[in-house]
């Protein structure tokens, strides 16, 4: 995921963005973790800030106790070693619609304005220009996790006004029409890009760019944004990744660079 | 690095069953929460709304001591044996006191349960058709199919606010593995606010992360751990020591009589600091004949991953 | 639960019932079996004439190897040796809800005359005379196995016209009432009893007395049972149980005696 | 005393996976039970209607032989690498030809198998909430909770004419044993008309007796047993072998290309006999690269009960 053009700073945007997403999550807390970017950025964080965080896996798995960096959202590497495995109804049924995540990560193909997520069809549904995975487990994280940050690249084709399809929900067509809706999840709290962090206007539910990464201009990022983005009245540079970040990230957690 | 959760059964008891609360002791036929259930009759909780699919001896004991204001069920009785008495006495004749009933049927406890622990308003089940259980209990209401039109039955959700749980072993952080008959246990932790494990044993951690499918209640929703040994008899515990039908049978002639009951619970509940106690004065004689000869299983292969 | 006065047979009206139940059941059935009566009638139909039944207890087990007499539905010997355990929760939606019973076998406190069982309370529920244990699995057996037999003592508070409360459905007032109920059971097949055995008429679903045991009268059936019994067209005696039979119950089903 | 239920893959696959079937062959990244997949292809089934909710490489590879009329999932992709090609110009190009598609979330998935295994007509859950997905499939549908009024959603069961699952181990009856990840296999199952199991070993009933709880599935519910040793490869099995990772990223390239796709058919499927030959063909190199090192779990007692 390192891109070309930024070899002047010495980390990569794939390593600003688990330290972005590690800091949005607190000590304490249950996640929901995803393989890749999302398990990096929980386990960053319990070696630093949160040594208190749960982690569940998707695949049944709490508890885990990794030998290796997983590559796949059942690697057996999460097996072994871990302290509980539970079948996939029960994680749902009993830890996301039970009410006991926190936080959930999930990706998106394309986001909108109003922060919904599509992870299905570009074009329509039933003839469409291009077919995405689907929904998976995302929806779910979306209604049920208390919290969920969004991790994705910001791209212009990524970033339409208005998603083609809603997979999972962001504040729909406004915060109004979300906080309706009789579940948990209150709608995601920040999405983090590899060019800054997006958050949510607290009454309307727009995307108000929160954050630039350094080096990052405004207009960079109006660019590659479909509408005409609000900017946030207290911009913020993120600061960059702390050594013992990146030597966290890059000696323990992904030695060989398969993310980063 | 996390914090231990282990306390002893008094801290436990004091710490999480309110009066008034709801508490759940599950396990079917095995795993019975006796321990836990004498230390609420030492402490003199009041009030308590009882749930359990059987209520058992432990249950009769708890009603018989004025503990309970409440008793949630599916079949109640002294399995193969007869009646729970003071549990039939408090209903009937109000003595200590007058307590409720609300009662099911074993599959709509265990609905409800599943509910509660997965959040869900009513579990819909092929129940109740034709039985006079819900003209006399409210809780049970017919449900059209949303595709077929046909007439199913829901229950509501069930949510202690203490599930209270026995098993074999568990960690310190509450990761609690159990064989044998499982019954409603891991329903009952999920739909609980609060969770006390009681365990024969108490192991290290590296016994739970050698066999994580094992384990039946995360540590994640577990509130408190404590080392109960003998903690279920007179049920059992699959390869620890075998159900008392001897004491089953002798609660018979116990239960019936309020004065032996008063004796029973001052001799070997109020008479006795704690589960110790009760296990010296239970004495080896008892607790050789209800041991049995080992079988173990075989290991299996969980792989390491690097 | 050896009867006074029956000293000149050389067989308990215990273990005529178990020899009947027994013989109602077929190879290759899954049998949802109950401590006591029922599952020595199971054990030894096995051993017998039906090999291949298969046998659940409701407690959690599948494919017991019960090295003594199971003494509560839970006993720990149907657990070591057998080949599956299972939750509650899972016993009644799979195995029961999911249409994998044949059959399974009830007791009654009271059973009438269109085979409704009562195990709730004699008199009013809200103030009732005697409080008895409820319903526990017997509805979700009648409702839900394809075949239900009813194993009960005959005695004249037993089987009343009407009973005071249908905890279990047999053809509640009517055959025509009971085939409304849209589930796979279609009502008891018959009633062991200590006396005789009862089944019911095909269009009627009302009780009709369908063989005797060697010795007993028809008035003897006739006063314990509390409405205008019918007595079937084809009346049998039932043969007394064969040598064999009463050698597997005594010496290696219940070699103590605790049922018989 | 039982007839023992092990099948050559091949009379399993030909006596039980009829043309125009409903298929399921779950397993959540663990115990995909590609040996089955490949012998669906080599037998040419037709018309499948192929149930997972990560279709993965096996429905990829089973689409791109021609097997299926349908394909109903809730996420479909090479994890962490990529598209599923062959499936996606089957469904957006008619090639081989036109595949139709139904998909669920992950949640809703996992509740239609519940609600299949469980006989129930609907099962309601608390997702699709502002999702577009209802509108384009009628099969999920809003409903009302009948206490509290409140909206839910409903998802239908799934009941296919068969299930293929594979584990780590069965005894010649059926009754399977599986530890790691466990996915929704019980629940798949359970739901489905016949179900096949195909395993790492066979082992003797003993050794299934001497551990019931490990039992996932029990041979009441089985109709066919096949060993299948390294029958998950690429996907892993618990402590027998890993993920072929390298696998999964050189499909990228093999699904993209027709040709490729058909040249990887011919002499890794069509080309073998049966999966011992496709085991001699993966070499010795490959099996060691991916076998772990043990990890032996701790025997537990279960006790003998005279």
């Amino acid at each position: 995921m390192v891109q070309k053009g930024e070899e002047m700073k010495d980390y990569s945007p794939s390593e600003m963005m688990i330290v972005r997403a590690a800091r949005e999550l607190e000590d304490g807390q249950v996640v929901f973790v995803g393989i890749g970017l999302p398990n990096l950025a929980a386990n960053l964080a319990k070696r630093l800030h949160a040594p208190h965080i749960e982690m569940i896996y998707e695949a049944g798995v709490f508890g885990a106790h990794p030998l290796r960096l997983p590559l796949s959202i059942g690697d057996p590497t999460l097996v072994s070693g871990a302290t509980a495995i539970c079948s996939i109804p029960e994680i749902f049924m009993y830890y996301l619609q039970g009410g006991l995540i926190d936080v959930g990560m999930v990706g998106a193909a394309q986001i909108d304005r109003y922060g919904n997520i599509n992870t299905t069809v570009i074009g329509d549904y039933h003839s469409p220009r291009v077919r995405l995975p689907g929904i998976g487990g995302a929806s779910a994280i979306s209604l049920l996790a208390k919290k969920m940050l969004v991790i994705t690249n910001l791209t212009k084709r990524g970033f339409p006004e208005k998603v083609d399809f809603i997979s999972t929900p962001g504040f729909l067509g406004g915060k109004r029409e979300r906080d309706k809706l009789p579940v948990e999840g209150k709608g995601p709290s920040a999405i983090i890009t590899d060019l800054g962090v997006f958050g949510f206007d607290q009454v309307s539910g727009e995307v108000v760019l929160q954050s630039l990464y350094p080096g990052i201009t405004v207009e960079e990022v109006r660019e590659r944004v479909g509408w005409e983005l609000r900017i946030s009245d207290q911009l913020t540079i993120s600061p960059e990744p702390e050594k013992e970040e990146l030597r966290i990230i890059r000696e323990e957690l992904d030695p060989r660079r398969i993310y980063i | 690095m996390k914090e231990s959760k282990v306390l002893s059964m008094k801290e436990a008891i004091a710490r999480y069953v309110e009066d008034g609360c709801k508490v759940i002791c599950e396990g079917f036929t095995h795993l019975i929460p006796f321990a836990a259930g004498h230390e609420m009759i030492r402490q003199k909780k009041r009030d308590l709304t009882l749930c359990r699919m059987t209520p058992d001896l432990i249950f009769d004991q708890m009603v018989g001591a004025g503990c309970a204001r409440k008793v949630v069920f599916s079949w109640v009785g002294n399995p193969g044996v007869g009646s729970l008495y003071a549990l039939r006495r408090a209903v009937e004749k109000g003595i200590p006191h007058r307590v409720e009933i609300e009662e099911y049927s074993h599959f709509g406890m265990a609905m409800r349960l599943l509910a509660g622990a997965a959040n869900l308003p009513f579990m819909p089940l092929r129940d109740y058709y034709g039985c006079d259980l819900p003209k006399v209990n409210p809780n049970i209401k017919e449900l059209r199919c949303p595709y077929s039109g046909e007439t199913l039955f829901a229950v509501p959700p069930l949510n202690p606010d203490v599930a209270i749980i026995h098993a074999q072993r568990a960690d310190q952080l509450g990761n609690t593995q159990m064989w044998g008959l499982v019954g409603v246990q891991k329903e009952s932790a999920f739909a609980s606010r609060r969770v006390i494990v009681t365990v024969e044993e108490i192991v290290p951690e590296e016994v739970i992360r050698g066999d994580p499918n094992r384990t039946i209640i995360p540590g994640l929703i577990v509130d408190a751990v404590v080392e109960a040994p003998f903690g279920a008899h007179p049920s059992y515990v699959q390869g620890y020591y075998d159900r008392d039908n001897q004491f089953y049978l002798q609660w018979n002639d116990i239960s019936r009589e309020v004065s032996l009951l008063q004796k029973y619970l001052e001799e070997w509940v109020l008479g006795v600091k704690d589960r110790q106690g009760y296990v010296n004065k239970l004495g080896e004689v008892i607790i050789k004949r209800l041991t049995p000869p080992a079988s173990w299983s075989q290991p299996v292969n969980y792989g390491i991953y690097r």
